[in-house]
């Protein structure tokens, strides 16, 4: 937190802050992700940037106060430019021992610590495996610690309203959100307009919620309890409209939007699968915009469904995370070999097997580009942000139904759950990419191509004179009858890889930030962007010169990625997996990439960024 | 948009709908099964079926998996997917719903369908996705040269069991069943009437219809079905079943099946007190699947093998249900717009 | 080599069969179910019976494979392999056919074993591999927060379906009725010691063995079956099955079933005219699976939910058949040696 | 062919011959792959080097006379060391037009081509989708023509025998087979032998083919057909025991012995696949070996099964084709988890998709190195020749017992039906591999590890006092249990990779073949060994230097390959695939390998690599 001068306008002492990082954390039943959905709503209206990532417990709700049953919800909001959800809270609020043990590592040293010391009694110490009380030893002397009868005073708060002391008891988040509120100095308003429109048909609970709030706003001003408050100004964002979006559902919205675009409808085939369900529940609300939801027996059903749908004029989409792709690889041969368009959705976690199933990781990557038997290539792309999601999805469409051929997208849990807020696009501007489907009978051939993009005609069955077959035996070029011939199979080999190779042909170039040759390029894919970003800024800061490069495409990557790795002296590769990445550009491009890699089920910090930068050039911090 | 689920209206050359003929529906390409493979009558008769269905040429789809008989789409000129193996049922699925008005009918082996396909079988039957599956059951596996089948009998040697099978088989028609099926029957390669009935009364079924076709394989499997199919031995062991008849068979009809609780029993009809009025009537129409059931366990050497529609019965199907969702959703929201999809949720302006 | 197929004998600690206890059977992992989950019942069922069976503890096998449900092996102290989604029949089959005198048990949910695991399900009961299989049924998706699966009811609101599910639903007695199951039944969750009676009939039964409990998702389907469990209602809609007993049920046991044709029709007992003798007996040793059927398609409205012992009969198990071949084959061949191996077939010699 | 100057020591002129390559191409229905069989063995007996390669039918059987439906076997046999069925046969015998037409182009020109007259007739001509009779235009033109009416000659030679004429017919095969005999100088003996065996039951039958024999031997003595005939005499081989094996013959017999030397079952889990079916069957038959087979509904089944297997102490194995390999890869993820030891057979084929399922490729090498989520190593080899797949399997078996973790080996359709002579190795000589199972209670955790191949221990359930759960969610180290610690996963994820990498430490460092440093090396690996050996011996002996490595081991590779490639100008990598093991030695050793693939479903000839060597190598053939 960096101070600046600004004169207090209130009673107490107010400082002006540049970036905070809050993490409110709880049981899973103590409501921290609405807690921290409200901070988050209120912080965008206040104009600031800000970056939030959920950590959900594990799959199975374990029982109350236990260790594996905590939930919690961080929000980095910032008067600057962020793109990560920061690396250690400034502030941690810990609703109970189990919350304050999981989290407690991560809070900054002298960091804000508000617990609900409500939730100390010997059996909750017990169910977190404390063996003494934390409120009471050495565990939290590097911290300022606010204890606050968190229970007790929003009973205090709420006496009035008739609510059954449980129902009174769940209304203590807010109360803790209230605090935050003043200590930020937040406007309490938006979130009582919420609180009524979600409560409209229970009133008394929209009305507790708001004494609970108000309570905690009070109680921090009328208690002295911190002396000085803070305030985060507007950042200084692009104009226009925003929304603060998941990358689950950026995603979602993106291929509805392409499928729009392109003028087809919309058919997704799913098997759940953590934590990629979420964009099947969505697209399973938008049936008003002509998509279809398929949940299917399992991973391939669905993905076969979606390229039988891709096969009748549909944009086919699967979407899974990665035992889901690995059942999908036979099938995904078929889209390769019948050059259908399809685009299927990995949202990637920790493995391998089940391994990790809520945590994160970019470990698909390799299985993506050859997790196939014999030559099956296609497209890959990665989002690397939660609202980047949206421009991904749309592209991955666009060489699907441009090009006729299977695409795939990474993304990851981490972007997947996360959010930040997302620019809307002014809908005119997103591309044309419609279908022309062919219905012209004369001379057509099934495999007849576009000389540029060497797609073949996309036919709907129920055209009259088209009537053809396709299928998975190798083809012959043009005709598309099955051939056993040497020669044309190694002709349609060598196509297949072309048809992919020639998207560099048409997609832009890959920019660096910063300087544009030097010392050091940190180059990255996928979710890792946020950290390099905010990194290599930090760094930027500091003077230290690095420069920085992502990709969105990952096959082909874009033309003049040797070229501009040949011009940095050294570049380094942070990858959440064992240097993927960095083994394709080795392959490609010969050059001794260093690879970075972490596999935590968790996104890097910035400061781990910084320090192999600094590392790398020699430089001290 | 022509069928409300956002495809664009059709363009192209003239629909085939008039006068179509078994010619019309001959691919180009050379039909490549083993000379006498009972593949070749099954082929004859679905070619002389499609144009009698009234349904243009062009709407016609065949998917299949990988099988001898799952070759079949590429014999057919009308739109075919020669898939992956035991797979058909998906890509169908993907594609009778988004296209309901497509005529989506699949191809598959036993081996395919029932054997690695299995699950995408029972799936299909259970949704009551509106596909016509033909399930070619030779009882063996034909394309990768003689291992038993999950439908061969216990004791079965073939290359992958040289010491005889240990496996018991499935009785397919028991299996889509017990799946909930709600078209099922059964015919024979060489019967070409008797098979164009069955199938143009799958045709005529809104949902999923499931058609075991006895199927011969003479170089792997010859003879699987020699206990019923030649004309001598064809009346008493097989029996015709037709909805609303008591179940007779025999040269000379004098064979009949009764119920004994829910077991049924063979009854000589020339046996003193055996009276035509206790034999059991066939009902395809049942509601429950029950008597379809008891009708599939029906088998050599103590019964005769029924052919014909086992059951028949309306349910809602998945590709109705799933357009109907889309057409109210529409109804009551109007056409989701692209401007209401982005711009939604909590949004705020920076200017 | 201990049981003819080439293993060594086991050495190790003192084989535990003796005074085995609940205590022995639960193991030393915090069991992780959402407070109120009809898996703990389950759970403290299984750890009872197991002690009394007869089966050393170490001689246990539990697979299972992706589900709430399938969390099931750590609570046990016993052998225990949670595998991948859908396919732990796959891993019990190769476990037990090699392993024969291991006592091995597949839990499992309805997505698990219905949704993606169907076709490892069927073919496990077709082989009647001795395996035991429990299938949780809580008719959702539970461990990935609450989609439909093959067993919740057509319209059912979920995270996946927000405008009601279009599928029709499996019933699971039915599919493994339709699959050539042997032993069949079905129990609930909360009914500890008929549980318990179900569970230690499956275990002595040879061959694959499928049983549907019912159990409460408290989270994200609960109450899926208060029509039947709650105390007040349980006696008017379901009725338990027992081998050679007429179909009664009814608090005050003046329900009966009888059959009409194949057709089951509820009695009231009451009523001028009924008759006990004309109510169904239940037969599970009937030969045919069909009076089972019959009986797995009884469901409310109209019927009492059976429960109980549907089906239980003898058939070759998978097991046994293959172990007996290859001790049939060492006593015809004797055992084979790397020598007769190697240098078999035409053989010359360079010198 | 090269000419020697030994006097003729037969009525008519006898040359010599180094290498002959010898092709019986006919209709499914006319027996090639017997009379290829009886050449073949017989060659063996004489001592001569050989090689074979059968060309079936792609998998229907096509009707009779069309060009489906031809089938084929191609023998090479030699007085010298030979490794591949060579690449253009010296004599074609072509039993129809059909036959014909699809070998014609192979034959070498001024090859010795003996057709069967009898079969072009205007209804075999057209069939064959002859237009004109070849046998009346130009089309042989550049072969030395023998036509024959074997029929006709066939029906003579039996006209005593009591068979149907279309018996008679099926004898004609024995005829060709006896004129080659007579050309090659080959004793029949054997031959009737093998005949009165198999025909135990049927004299009649064994008579007829005997007469036929005899009739062709006779009728080239009787009727100077042909000027010359040759003999290829013995080769130097190794002093031995030796039998002519396929390669998935010695896969299955491999597999066997390993199983015995581990002394453990072996269970075999599998789906029919082509090429790979043959295995199944082959051990099929070995059940008093112990051997349990498992037709499972598929792949995964098949796999599952092993893995069940293995969890219960015994060698689980699962043999497929690349589709099945895509099908298994998650549970394939779940044994690298596990840690189980397993063996999973990739015999490839053409693809993508269902691609060329009867045609050869070896392009499944980065699906076996990448196609599971998440970082999922396995440990890799592949066989180089029929024979060798014994070894392979062997070495296979080897490390999954003693690594604990699944292998994969891969072999491809050219080697699995190929066939050539194994020196038979000696019983005692195959390594020890018994597995200790653990049964002592004492301190004992699942996932504690022997400190040199960080294995842990395999515990067989029925052992009293081990009971454990193991699974496919993350493990902590040694205990075992569930875990979600970010740096336990971190540890997992790189000690997963080292066990594999620490297979290096116990495997051969990889030979070079000629000069150990130098202007080229060809490295190659599985099926291509033949082609390249060939084609660097004869590069030897006209004097051109050029070194050959090839590598059983592609994950972990042997420890030198890195210095090796360092030693010579250029390295060339042939594969029939893009370049797949280039990538890997470029993304690993940042060597500019030249790859030099070729992806028409055939093995590389012999000229081809000569070819592409002089090229690189400026030198002028
Ligand atoms: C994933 C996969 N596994 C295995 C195969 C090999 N295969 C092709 S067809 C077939 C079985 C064919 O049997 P069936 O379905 O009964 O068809 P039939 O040939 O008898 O008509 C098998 C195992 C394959 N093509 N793909
Ligand atoms: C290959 C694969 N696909 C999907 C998943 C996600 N998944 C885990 S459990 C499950 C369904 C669980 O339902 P059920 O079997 O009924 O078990 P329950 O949790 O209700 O006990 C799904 C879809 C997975 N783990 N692996
Ligand atoms: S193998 Fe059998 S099923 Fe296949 S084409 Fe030949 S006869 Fe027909
Ligand atoms: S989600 Fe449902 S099934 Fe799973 S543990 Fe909780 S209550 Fe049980
Ligand atoms: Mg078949
Ligand atoms: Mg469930």
């Amino acid at each position: 937190m960096e101070t600046t001068t600004n004169p207090p306008p209130r009673p107490r002492r107010v400082e002006q802050r540049t970036r905070v990082v809050i993490r409110f954390a709880g049981d899973s039943g103590d409501g921290m992700q609405i807690t921290g959905d409200r901070f988050t709503a209120t912080a965008a209206a206040m104009g600031n940037d800000l970056n939030t990532l959920p950590d959900f417990p594990a799959e199975i709700r374990a029982p109350a106060g236990t260790l594996p049953g905590v939930s919690a919800f961080q929000i980095n909001f910032s008067s600057e430019d962020i793109q990560t959800p920061g690396d250690e809270p400034d502030v941690l609020v810990a609703m109970n021992p189990a919350a304050l043990k999981v989290n407690l590592k991560d809070l900054k040293t002298n960091g804000v610590l508000i617990v609900n010391t409500d939730a100390f009694e010997a059996r909750d110490l017990e169910k977190a495996n404390y063996t003494s009380n934390p409120l009471e030893d050495h565990t939290l002397e590097a911290y300022r610690v606010f204890p606050v009868p968190l229970e007790k005073l929003t009973k205090e708060a709420l006496k009035e309203t008739k609510l059954s002391s449980k129902d009174v008891s769940r209304c203590k988040n807010f109360f803790a959100l209230g605090m935050m509120y003043w200590l930020y100095n937040r406007p309490m308003d938006n979130t009582f307009v919420w609180l009524h429109d979600k409560f409209k048909n229970k009133p008394e609970y929209a009305e507790a919620n708001e004494l609970a709030l108000r309570g905690g706003y009070a109680y921090c001003e009328a208690t002295e309890l911190f002396q000085v408050s803070y305030e985060v100004p507007a950042a200084n964002l692009a104009p226009g409209k925003y929304r603060n979006i998941h990358g689950n559902s950026a995603m979602a919205i993106g291929l509805v939007t392409a499928a729009r675009k392109a003028k087809i409808p919309l058919f997704l085939g799913s098997y759940p699968i953590t934590p990629a369900s979420d964009v099947l529940h969505e697209l399973a609300r938008y049936k008003h915009y002509g998509v279809y939801t398929f949940q299917a027996e399992d991973e391939i059903a669905a993905v076969g469904a979606a390229i039988g749908a891709a096969f009748g004029g549909s944009l086919g989409v699967s979407t899974t995370s990665g035992p889901g792709l690995a059942l999908k690889a036979e099938a995904m041969g078929l889209a390769v070999m019948t050059e259908l368009p399809l685009v299927v959705i990995d949202i990637q976690r920790g493995g391998p097997s089940t391994g990790l199933p809520t945590k994160t990781e970019q470990a698909d990557l390799l299985q993506a580009m050859f997790g196939r038997h014999s030559e099956a290539p296609v497209p890959i792309l990665a989002a690397q942000s939660p609202a980047d999601c949206f421009y991904t999805a749309f592209e991955a469409v666009r060489i699907a139904v441009q090009y006729m051929m299977p695409v795939i997208v990474l993304s990851d849990g981490y972007i997947a759950s996360g959010s930040e807020p997302w620019l809307l696009p002014n809908i005119e501007d997103l591309p044309d990419i419609s279908v022309a489907f062919r219905t012209d009978p004369e001379n057509f051939q099934p495999y007849m191509r576009d000389p540029a993009r060497l797609a073949r005609p996309w036919v709907r069955p129920g055209t009259p004179g088209l009537e053809h077959r396709i299928g998975g035996l190798e083809k012959q070029d043009i005709t598309g009858n099955i051939s056993y011939d040497a020669d044309n199979h190694d002709h349609m080999v060598r196509l297949r890889a072309e048809k992919v190779a020639r998207i560099a042909n048409e997609i832009p170039l890959a920019e660096v930030r910063g300087p544009q040759s030097g010392d050091l390029l940190v180059l990255g894919w996928g979710s890792t962007y946020g950290s390099i970003y905010s990194a290599v800024s930090d760094l930027e800061r500091e003077g230290v010169v690095v420069s920085q490069m992502h990709l969105r495409h990952l096959n082909p990557m874009p033309r003049n990625v040797g070229e501009v790795l040949h011009r940095f002296k050294k570049v380094l590769v942070p990858e959440m997996n064992l240097g993927q990445l960095a083994l394709l550009l080795r392959a490609k491009h010969l050059v001794d990439i260093i690879s970075y890699t972490k596999v935590e089920g968790k996104p890097f910090k910035r400061a781990e960024i910084m320090n192999k930068v600094r590392e790398l050039l020699g430089v001290v911090a | 948009m022509s069928n409300g689920n956002g495809h664009p209206p059709l363009a192209g050359g003239e629909p085939g709908i008039t006068a179509l003929t078994k010619k019309d529906f001959e691919s180009n390409q050379e039909v490549r099964w083993c000379p006498g493979c009972g593949d070749y009558a099954i082929l004859r008769a679905v070619q002389a079926l499609f144009p009698t269905l009234g349904i243009p040429r062009e709407n016609f789809v065949i998917v299949s998996g990988i099988g001898c008989s799952s070759r079949f789409p590429y014999y057919m000129n009308v739109y075919g997917f020669h898939s992956i193996h035991g797979r058909a049922p998906t890509f169908a699925t993907g594609l009778k719903v988004t296209r309901p008005e497509l005529s989506v009918w699949v191809v598959t082996g036993d081996g395919d369908s029932l054997s690695i396909g299995g699950n995408h079988l029972i799936h299909a039957m259970r949704r009551n996705v509106d596909i016509k599956v033909l399930m070619f059951n030779n009882r063996i596996y034909g394309l990768t040269k003689g291992q038993y089948s999950p439908t061969s009998e216990r004791g079965k040697v073939t290359k992958s069991t040289p010491y005889g099978s240990v496996e018991r088989p499935f009785l397919p028609l028991s299996v889509a069943l017990g799946a909930e099926a709600t078209f099922v029957a059964r015919s024979v390669d060489i019967y070409a009437d008797h098979l164009k009935e069955v199938l143009a009364a799958a045709s005529r079924h809104r949902g999923a219809a499931f058609v075991e076709i006895y199927q011969n394989c003479n170089i792997f499997n010859d003879g699987a079905f020699e206990f019923m199919t030649p004309k001598p031995l064809r009346d008493d062991n097989q029996i015709g079943l037709e909805h609303g008849k008591p179940l007779i068979y025999g040269k000379n009809h004098d064979k009949g099946i009764r119920l004994r609780g829910v077991d049924p029993e063979v009854v000589d009809l020339n046996a003193p007190g055996a009276r035509r009025e206790d034999l059991l009537v066939h009902d395809a129409h049942a509601e429950s699947p029950s008597l379809a059931f008891v009708l599939s366990r029906l088998a050599p050497p103590v019964f005769p093998t029924p052919i014909g529609i086992f059951r028949d019965v309306e349910a809602p199907t998945l590709d109705d249900g799933m357009n109907a969702q889309l057409k109210d959703a529409v109804a009551k929201k109007g056409q989701g717009s692209l401007e209401s999809l982005i711009h939604a949720g909590d949004t705020w302006t920076v200017s």
